[in-house]
């Protein structure tokens, strides 16, 4: 039988790294990131990698890790606000950044994972990021035409996970992991529950099992809040 | 006197209909949460995949699940659907999203904005607003009029765009401007800030427009 | 307070019908069909209408309603195969039907409810769908160019929704009812259980209520089996 | 002797591996699903917005809501997760069902598929079948070799294409042919069914094809 089961991390990324590879990753901010395997991605040393994800967490945190380790030589992201040491590193021409706009971002990785080569889109016309894209009129409004996204690897973080590979997100933690996990060769879940085949009501599952290849369960699960914010009781 | 930045956020919240779905940048637009007029039923869009946005937590009841587009601890609030970006951002350029009130570093006479980044000083990113201002039919910039004795308002933008004639409305600290698209002069003086006169406002803003006060 | 219930079909699709216009409708087969909101169409007597749909449904039950009284001028649909009172109709040139490969069918629709006014796609190719469409290649694969499908209804049957119109649907019910809801000017639901807000679970919802604009509560639920096999217990 | 329907889906099974989600066909395919290998961990695909399809329900135990793209009743296992079309056929279009078995009315020498409508007689649709074969990796077609007398593997279909250069195995009542996509001739015979010599199969096909028996 089949199994997606690894013990840890670094086992189940282990035989999927290597240098030049583009790898997928889930998360907005800090919320929903998959920082283990992340964490596993940064101990085996893989280089010039290019990172697609919506933006590279803060400094040593999420994709924040292999920018400080400069294991990152491209990003494709909508955003790079918070994290200092990318901003350095960009702004030293020592990495590469292609900026999409986050619903394009969003759409080019669902369109790469649900075999749609390229969509129009009016997202970006007049902008610099129009520049060297095609320009066509529908219904007398211009679009750019936009490429999907295909990774060789996706890595998401999901809340509970069956043995299947099935998964569930938890509030806005969920973001970019299901679109992520459509779109590379591997996907790689870490999970902070893993359950049996049935345990999740099959309506609700969010990702289902036919785009994870690996489960991984988290031993313990630490999360970090970018900006608290909180109201006074009355 | 000039409306201080609560007051250009009320000002926004009046082009608030009941049933609307909303989207509020960050910064004065996320003022306007706060301000929604009694017994109309809005619902809040996060771009970060949430409609039915509720204040931020009690202290202590915060959850790193559970943020906004700027990453702030928020809550939720019987209406809230989750959902992941690829269908949030399908809301956004579906034109789902009934009104968005955003940020501005500049808006042209021919309502072109430009609000995502400042060359050789941000390293920042667009994030969602290109696609707001591509997708959402009535897009409301509220800003300061001037930043650093420059206007605001221009002929042409100087800083890189985030849409082209994509603004409807522009409110600032001195007025508020209707953008009529496709007319020359497209930017129309629709209503002073109290006691603030047209020459005060033609003397701070460097784009042309018209007068339409009534 | 803006309100989205509605006491029943017919008030709810009343002032939302002319002749000429297009409805989507969800349901495959007789899954998930909106049949009450049908069968209010029906009573109206709208005419010369453009539907779209998986499937017409079989005689006198879903789209096959407004079939058997030739209110339908066009179908837009991947199969025709049950009803044989369309088939009569199509054959002596009465009624128009734009066939659409399946896949292709629901990405054109959820392409114009996401503001995606054209797309490429590898499906038909070299077919006789592929007649008057534009054919370009992307690595090296030649693929179609699609557009988006956006009507002026859309009628959708869930299990749950509640006051706010975020709804739920149940099992294969939900086919192409989630998409059918993202693309048209008015998107009327109606739901088996109609709940307050709240009552479904935020993280469930699978039709966020932003795109549903009226609601109804079916007063009693009829749902048919096109095909019924069984196994006999061993 | 040639092999029975219920042969042709046994040797069909044999293309399965462990792990793989597999999209069957109407027909001789759905025999399939009762022929998987012991322990062998197959999910089954349903187009209509399901993984993981059960049985047939006992009977009493059908549900309306639960069917498969034949618009049978099913049941739900263990492994099951329901989405919707447009996810459905996300998974076909990219390329992530392992296989699909598929009935066929023609196939060509060079690998087109002919199998949703015969013009004039038939009004059903292609449903889902050109997406299948555009986007599964692997197409492997079951038919009778004949039909009425005819062959069925033809130089060119006379039928409407359901997808050009897509089907990798056929397997008929006669033997089973592998279609290497860009040879010539791409059509190879790799296996013949009990006591069914080439001669009988070249009598029957009115396609080109090479022998590679071994």
């Amino acid at each position: 039988m089949a199994n997606k089961v690894y013990p840890n991390a670094v086992t189940a990324v282990a035989d999927q790294l290597r240098d030049g590879m583009t790898i997928l990753s889930g998360g907005f901010g800090l919320c929903g990131i998959p920082d283990a395997l992340i964490e596993a991605i940064r101990a085996s040393g893989v280089r010039n990698l290019t990172i697609v994800t919506n933006n590279p967490g803060i400094d040593g945190i999420g994709i924040g890790r292999l920018v400080e380790t400069r294991q990152v030589a491209k990003l494709i992201a909508s955003y790079a606000g918070e994290n200092a040491t990318f901003a350095r590193q960009y702004l030293a021409g020592e990495v590469e950044m292609e900026y999409n706009p986050q619903g394009t971002l969003a759409e080019r990785i669902r369109a790469g994972g649900a075999g749609i080569p390229a969509f129009y889109t009016p997202t970006g016309v007049g902008t610099d990021i129009a520049r060297g894209k095609e320009t066509r009129e529908f219904n007398g409004r211009p679009c750019l035409l936009e490429h999907g996204i295909f990774g060789d690897l996706a890595l998401v973080h999901a809340w509970k996970g069956d043995t299947e590979g099935n998964l569930l997100y938890r509030l806005t933690a969920r973001n970019f992991n299901p679109v992520m996990a459509t779109a590379a060769k591997v996907t790689i879940a870490e999970v902070e529950q893993l359950v049996q085949p049935g345990a999740i009501d099959a309506d609700h599952i969010m990702t289902p099992g036919i785009f994870v290849k690996r489960i991984v369960e988290l031993p313990r699960v630490e999360k970090h809040i970018e900006k608290l914010t909180v109201r006074q009781r009355a | 006197m000039p409306w201080n930045r609560e007051q250009i956020a009320a000002r926004a919240a009046r082009e608030l209909q009941d049933g609307f779905y909303v989207n509020l940048g960050i910064g004065i637009p996320t003022l306007v949460a706060n301000l929604i007029p009694e017994g109309m039923s809005i619902q809040l869009h996060s771009e970060n995949g949430m409609l039915g946005m509720g204040p931020f937590p009690f202290e202590g009841e915060q959850d790193p699940d559970l943020i906004n587009a700027g990453k702030e601890t928020i809550t939720q609030i019987p209406t809230t659907s989750f959902f992941d970006s690829v269908a949030s951002f399908g809301m956004v350029r579906g034109g789902h999203i009934d009104i968005s009130i955003l940020g501005g570093l500049q808006v042209s006479e021919t309502g072109d904005l430009a609000n995502w980044t400042i060359p050789g000083k941000m390293v920042k990113g667009m994030g969602g607003a290109m696609d707001l201002v591509a997708g959402v039919p009535r897009i409301v910039v509220v800003m300061e009029h001037c930043a650093k004795g420059e206007s605001r308002l221009v002929k042409q933008c100087t800083l890189p765009l985030t849409g082209k004639s994509v603004v409807d409305l522009v409110i600032t600290d001195l007025a508020v401007f209707e953008v009529r698209k496709g007319e020359a002069p497209a930017l129309r003086l629709i209503e002073l800030a109290p006691d603030v006169d047209v020459a005060e406002v033609r003397a701070n803003t460097a784009a042309d427009f018209v007068e339409s006060l009534n």
